[in-house]
């Protein structure tokens, strides 16, 4: 009964975030629904006694996926006040043909059919062990190709940012922290007397501070100086 | 009896290699040497095929054949390329060689006028020799099929030597197209000689006659016997090449061609091939009497229908050319009899004498720079000498004044008509003297027009030479045969030694004893149409000579029968009413509306349609990644939906 | 069976996961807004079958099931990085990354 | 925990492969910035070739604990992968001139592990190897259409890709949930006993099949799952193209035919309607919406749309004769395609890429060699006798005839008519439009690329005979 009220509630709360997902204005608000369905979605998995996954789920969907998410909302600056209002002109015939959808498939769930037992052994798990160290075991002898396989997806994943998203060509101005902190008072700032009554102007104008701002701006960024050969090769490699 | 085979062989191929070297290599070995290569290998051939036919004579016409060359031999069908050595196909072929080598020989003077290089002429010459040669000498309907289609090919191209008159390349697709009409039906006959037969081999068919005697043939709900069907459409064949009634339009206008040319077509190949398929089919055609009928009436009334038109035709060249489709009239009413011999009788002096005739007038259009209209020549008859006295041994010949040749082969077959019981047989009879009449008539019209009388046109008169001796050389040979072929060869072809002549080349059926019947006519009935000759003869005189005033004044009392004589019977302006205007409008019909309409327009139509359709179903590729999901999730709903209710 | 799956059965598992799959089907084909969103409603998909294969799994009582969850959570993670890394160099292209404006090829 | 048999050296090429891929990795990084390319290409041939070879080496049967199986049929489609992912490294490499350094150094690198998740789906013995062999295949690709990242056409390309892809995996991963779902199992055996077991097949495993269907007639761009296709082509940078018009097709079909023949086999009456319904409209859409195209690469785009329609015929046959007219039919696209991309590469002026169908006009004058090739493959895609294409036509035509879809093989042959007047307007153009502006010379590479496609399409009669018994030994193995 409890089992069955909390499945109830977790199921609730993630199709609800599920449709403020797909219908939030906001794309961070979409992600921050996203992150509770995927809390809710853990729960459901915790119901269904897949422990280690919920837990996976929590730490690398919500952890990882979900908050990158958030980093490439946030990073694009993405000006909301021209995204479109509303649906496809289409909708209507949409909602018609995912209501079939919908239908066809409960109705074959409805009445859900498995194969005669006994005609296939399942892959049993040991009793004695927990879910993460049953799993643990099938992944490292059964499945040790496909999960090497997996490896080889995130490496190509991983291929594929780097190749897309770095660039070696200066788009923005980086701090460089290191010569920030390293400044002392002396080379930052220049104690002038200005006589009473005038103001800057009369005095030539505003001072530049004295390192100016290409010394603290990374090498080979927007706003540095000459660019050091040296650097830039170790970023590109 | 080798010697006599290989002498045929050389006989019937030497014509083609002298068609082939002029008309291939002409034009890099000069016009001379071509006219002196086609020649000499024609008078090769002629020597060959005489010695052959003495050879033959001599060892009593024994029946042989030459295998040449496997042609087609596709499953149970089997056709070669074999020579029959026979009476009746050495007899052919001596006769063809002989004509044919005149008509060269009198071609070298005829066309030395001719600005253009002439080896093309003789190369064509040669080929109709060769593709009539084929034709006597096959041994079977496909081999015989293809030297009918050769004639029709080198009449083609002979009727249009001159392709630059407008005239004479209508007349030569005159000539092909009635040809193919007639063609049609001939293949159609020997389709069913096949179905019926398994074999278009001549004995195989032959001795395979009487089985089938009886064969049913059903056609639209009615039965015949299918060997009427068979002889019924061969004889439609040999009407369009022997250009007998309804299909003899193309005849007269062949007159277009070179008169060489009209001497070859008329005396010894084309017409006559008509009349030899029929002797050739004889074992056939003894079994269908029904087709024999058909055969008396068209013949008859061809005979008739000629002789009329002649009569009036003011045309040199065409009042000899209905002389000839007269002649075959007669040829096929004695076919219709079973009188064969008589018929390739009849052939063989005509060869002869119409051969003179043609070459004569040709004589006088060259003499007078190629006017043909006989009203503007006369008085003649001192200027060209020899020309005369051919002629009038060849219409004497021709009008059957005894002794000349056709004397006996006319008689021969007026008094197998008479004797004979078929129906009709008296209707063609009466024809046929009324028509002896009438040819003795125009043929005396023709020869006091151009000969006698005053000049009409002085200055051509002035011009007027006799011809070289070239040309007048083979005018005499030819006369020789006019006057004495008939005499000398009667006994043999249609007389007492007849039998053995033939020696089974041509039947006669256990029932046909017209051969004998014949001989016992009447003497007063065998002796009308000499009568009748005389008769017309002495009419000509009167009209022609005595008061040439009155056939003007005939032609306008009699007014509308002159001009229907005068228009051939309106044959060619009935023809165009019923065949070649619907024929026009029909084909308009099909060009403007079926081909530009449907044929090239639906084509073009699918085209739109689907260039319109590729439109439209690229407008679906609309970029938008919203639709492209959506296009995909209809498909998987429609699948699924498809899935779950199959 | 897992006595927790058992107490509320197989099927309420299975309609939550339909439902999920189609508003994330939604997700994708009727939004106007932005790539982002349907990159998170690919993730709903994922999480839809996912949910199944749990669910199966324990019915089955056989462990493949959550292998292949385990699976599918990395490669969803790898695929993810893949589409914000292509998301992110579309943006700097076109400087835009609306959903009706990636029409530039069509026909 | 049953004891299985290990049996690593069945993967042993894979291995191979990926390793060699990581190796190549290393060293272009380790190379000079923008001069590591040319080795890591040259490495990478050098491993096709390689793998080309243990293919055929490692020994039969299944391992990993039945995962992974390789048998006649999985060598056949792994070469025919491995042949196109050589085929694409071959010509990224004259694609990438002095003047043009876009492609990264990763390219082949990526086209390398795209191909080795290629061989994993033909190999795959286990719905699991399946999903991960297409989805490191997949995510490669997506990779590499946005590869050119400063042109917006390809990261377009890239992205179109990247959103439809995704939709398609994660259908078909919840079919693969719903095929799990009904029988408890994911490996192909067990698969098997339990359809069969199945009597009428329950809907939940009939709605399981369709998704599955449906998601991998995406990676076949088969209509109506096709509206990727003629977009990515032509915005991805052509090797790559290429690369998706070869290896990941036969791969997908590698899959197809495994799935459909294997564990679903027994229930083909149900599935067989949905083949025949996405052949036909593939076939038909693929030819008229190719008709108003003026881009090579659109066009090929609806080509392969059309030719995967012809070659899905087989499938819908549902028979061993079926199978081997795919196979015959896939080796006869792979020549044919291979060598009019080798043509589309080739097609710069002035050091700049050009595309359209009318750069070509005049080649015929300009570069009659060329011309020739491209001609011979355009003839033998309409299906002109005695060319590849014709035998791939007819072997598919015969097979589904002798199943009796009569209606399929007629309007297969109707298609084709149409499809013959867009590929001989591409003959039409290369030899009587006057001539546009000469094209570069062709590069070494491309010359050897098109020349051997273009023997291998004009001789493939005489390769028909040894080709016929290995694709229907393959088709054996497959039917069991």
């Amino acid at each position: 009964m409890m089992a069955q009220l909390v499945f109830y509630v977790f199921a609730a709360v993630l199709l609800l975030s599920a449709a403020m997902v797909i219908s939030a204005r906001n794309p961070v608000h979409a992600v921050l629904f996203l992150i509770l369905g995927f809390f809710n979605a853990a729960g459901l998995f915790l119901v269904a006694g897949a422990e280690f996954l919920a837990m996976l789920l929590v730490i690398v969907y919500v952890g990882a996926v979900a908050v990158l998410f958030l980093f490439v909302v946030m990073m694009l600056d993405i000006d909301f006040s021209r995204l479109r209002e509303g649906f496809q002109r289409y909708a209507p015939l949409g909602l018609c043909i995912g209501g079939v959808l919908l239908a066809e498939l409960l109705m074959a769930f409805s009445n859900w059919r498995m194969a005669p037992a006994g005609v296939v052994a399942p892959l049993a798990v040991d009793p004695a062990l927990t879910n993460t160290a049953a799993l643990g075991t099938v992944i490292y002898t059964h499945y040790v190709l496909l999960f090497q396989a997996c490896g080889l997806v995130l490496l190509v994943a991983m291929i594929g940012a780097i190749v897309l998203t770095l660039r070696s060509t200066a788009t923005g101005r980086r701090q460089n922290i290191g010569r920030q902190h390293a400044r002392t008072r002396e080379e930052t700032l220049e104690l002038v007397n200005l006589p009473l009554g005038e103001n800057v102007f009369e005095q030539g104008g505003f001072l530049r501070p004295k390192g100016s701002y290409y010394e603290i701006a990374v090498p080979g960024s927007y706003g540095a100086g000459e660019p050091d050969k040296t650097e830039t090769e170790e970023k590109g490699a | 009896m080798q010697t006599e085979l290989n002498l045929f062989s050389v006989a019937v191929l030497a014509p083609m290699a002298g068609a082939v070297v002029a008309g291939l290599g002409g034009r890099f070995m000069g016009d001379a040497l071509a006219k002196v290569v086609t020649i000499a290998c024609m008078a090769v051939a002629a020597l060959c095929g005489v010695g052959a036919l003495c050879g033959a004579w001599q060892s009593g016409f024994p029946h042989a054949s030459v295998p040449l060359a496997q042609w087609v031999h596709a499953g149970g069908f089997d056709a070669t390329w074999t020579l029959r050595f026979d009476t009746l196909s050495v007899t052919m072929v001596a006769m063809v060689l002989v004509v044919s080598l005149l008509v060269h020989c009198y071609s070298i003077g005829y066309m030395s006028h001719e600005s253009m290089p002439t080896y093309r002429f003789f190369s064509y010459l040669s080929l109709f020799t060769f593709a009539m040669l084929m034709l006597v000498s096959s041994n079977d309907l496909i081999q015989l099929f293809f030297g009918w289609e050769g004639v029709g090919l080198a009449s083609y191209l002979l009727i249009g030597y001159w392709y630059d008159r407008p005239a004479a390349t209508a007349a030569a697709i005159k000539a092909f197209v009635v040809n193919r009409v007639a063609d049609l039906f001939f293949i159609v006959g020997i389709g069913l000689i096949y179905v019926l037969f398994h074999t278009v081999q001549y004995d195989a068919v032959f001795a395979a006659v009487p089985d089938v005697l009886n064969v049913p043939y059903t056609i639209c709900g009615v039965s015949i016997r299918m060997l009427e069907v068979i002889c019924f459409l061969l004889f439609v064949g040999a009407m369009g090449k022997s250009a007998q009634l309804f299909l003899h339009t193309w005849l007269p206008d062949a007159m277009e061609g070179p008169t060489p040319v009209s001497a070859l077509i008329h005396a010894a190949t084309m017409v006559t091939a008509g009349v030899f398929l029929m002797a050739r089919m004889s074992p056939l055609l003894e079994f269908a009497p029904g087709t024999r009928c058909f055969v008396i009436l068209i013949g008859a009334t061809t005979c008739f229908f000629a002789a009329t038109v002649g009569m009036v035709q003011p045309d040199i060249k065409r009042t000899i050319a209905y002389s000839t489709c007269s002649q075959l009239g007669y040829m096929f009413a004695a076919v219709g009899v079973g009188a064969y011999q008589a018929a390739v009788f009849h052939l063989t002096t005509h060869a002869f004498f119409k051969a003179l005739l043609f070459l004569a007038a040709g004589s006088v259009i060259h003499a007078m720079h190629d006017e043909q209209n006989m009203f503007r020549m006369g008085g003649l008859w001192k200027k060209l000498p020899v020309t005369y006295v051919v002629m009038w041994l060849g219409s004497l010949a021709l009008a059957g004044v005894y002794p000349f040749a056709g004397y006996w082969s006319k008689d021969a077959i007026l008094n197998a008509l008479w004797a004979s019981d078929a129906s009709y047989s008296h209707y063609a009879w009466a024809l046929g003297s009324i028509t002896a009449f009438l040819t003795a008539f125009y043929s005396w019209r023709l020869l006091f027009l151009v000969f006698h009388g005053t000049p009409h046109d002085a200055h051509a008169h002035d011009g007027a030479h006799e011809s070289p001796a070239v040309m007048t050389v083979p005018l005499l040979v030819l006369s020789v045969g006019a006057v004495v072929a008939g005499v000398a060869l009667a006994p043999y072809y249609i007389g007492a030694h007849q039998g053995a002549f033939w020696n089974g080349a041509i039947v006669n059926a256990p029932t046909n004893h017209i051969m004998e019947a014949f001989e016992h006519v009447p003497s007063l009935i065998a002796l009308l149409p000499s009568i009748a000759g005389l008769a017309g003869i002495a009419l000509a005189f009167v009209l022609y000579v005595r008061a040439p005033q009155v056939p003007a004044a005939l032609a306008r009392s009699f007014g509308p029968i002159y001009r229907f004589l005068l228009n051939k019977w309106y044959f060619d302006e009935l023809y165009d009413r019923i065949f070649v205007r619907p024929y026009a409008a029909l084909a308009r019909v099909l060009w403007k509306g079926a081909d530009e309409g449907v044929v090239e327009g639906l084509p073009l139509d699918i085209v739109r349609a689907t260039h319109d359709s590729a439109l439209q179903a690229v407008r679906l590729q609309s970029g938008s990644i919203a639709i492209y999901a959506f296009t995909m999730l209809a498909g998987l709903v429609v699948l699924l939906t498809v899935a779950l209710c199959g | 069976m897992n006595p927790a799956i058992a107490s509320v059965g197989l099927g309420p598992y299975l309609f939550v996961s339909a439902a999920l799959l189609v508003l994330g089907v939604f997700g994708i084909f009727l939004n106007r807004k932005n790539i982002i969103v349907l990159l998170m409603s690919m993730e709903l998909i994922l999480l839809s079958a996912n949910l199944n294969l749990v669910a199966f799994s324990s019915a089955h009582g056989d462990l493949s099931g959550q292998v292949m969850v385990l699976f599918v959570l990395t490669i969803a993670a790898a695929e993810a990085a893949i589409g914000l890394a292509i998301v992110t160099v579309y943006f700097r292209n076109r400087g835009s990354i609306q959903v009706e404006d990636v029409t530039m090829m069509k026909g | 925990m049953s004891v299985t048999v290990f049996n690593w050296a069945v993967a042993l090429p894979e291995i191979v492969l990926a390793v060699s891929g990581i190796i190549i990795l290393v060293a272009g990084v380790l190379c000079k910035k923008g001069e590591g390319f040319f080795p890591a290409a040259i490495l990478s041939l050098a491993a096709f070739v390689l793998c080309g070879f243990l293919v055929v080496l490692a020994p039969s049967g299944a391992g990993y604990a039945a995962t992974f199986v390789n048998d006649g049929f999985a060598r056949f489609m792994k070469e025919l992968i491995l042949a196109g992912g050589f085929v694409a490294v071959a010509l990224s490499v004259s694609y990438r001139t002095p003047e043009r350094q876009s492609l990264p150094f990763e390219t082949p690198v990526l086209m390398l592990f795209s191909t080795l998740g290629a061989m994993l789906m033909a190999s795959s013995a286990n719905l699991m190897t399946l999903f991960v062999g297409l989805e490191l295949s997949s995510l490669s690709i997506y990779i590499l259409c946005a590869v050119e990242r400063d042109n917006v056409l390809s990261s377009e390309a890239g992205m179109k890709y990247f959103i439809l892809g995704s939709l398609a995996s994660g259908l078909l991963l919840y079919g693969i949930s719903l095929v799990y779902g009904y029988a408890g199992t994911m490996e192909y055996s067990g698969l098997v006993e339990a359809v069969r077991a199945s009597g009428l097949p329950p809907m939940g495993l009939v709605v399981g099949i369709v998704f599955v269907v449906v998601g991998l007639c995406f990676k076949l761009s088969a209509v109506p799952f096709h509206m990727w296709t003629p977009d990515v082509y032509q915005g991805a940078p052509t090797p790559v193209t290429a690369y998706m018009a070869g290896a990941p097709k036969f791969a997908a079909f590698a899959l197809f035919l495994r799935v459909m023949a294997g564990p679903f086999g027994s229930v083909a009456p149900r599935w067989q309607i949905l083949i025949e319904a996405v052949s036909v409209l593939s076939m038909v859409y693929g030819a008229f919406a190719a008709i108003p195209q003026t881009n090579i690469k659109r066009l090929m785009a609806y080509s392969s749309i059309g030719h995967m329609g012809y070659a899905m015929m087989g499938l819908a046959a549902a028979s061993t004769a079926g199978i081997q007219a795919t196979l015959i039919y896939l080796a006869a696209y792979f020549v044919m395609n291979a060598g009019v991309f080798a043509g589309i590469t080739a097609m710069r002026r002035n050091g700049r890429e050009v595309n359209s169908i009318a750069d070509l006009a005049g080649l015929g004058r300009t570069d009659p060699g060329m011309a020739l090739a491209l001609a011979i493959f355009m003839f033998s895609m309409v299906g002109a006798p005695p060319l590849a294409g014709f035998f791939g036509k007819f072997m598919v035509f015969a097979a589904a005839w002798q199943s009796g879809l009569y209606v399929l093989v007629s309007i297969g042959a109707l298609s084709s008519i149409v499809g013959a007047y867009y590929y001989l307007r591409v003959v039409k153009v290369m030899y009587f439009d006057a001539p546009a502006p000469t094209l570069d010379r062709p590069a070494p590479s491309l010359l050897f690329v098109s020349g051997g496609m273009g023997v291998a399409t004009v001789v493939f009669a005489i390769m028909l005979g040894p080709l016929m018994s290995v694709a229907h030994q393959a088709a054996l193995a497959l039917a069991g």
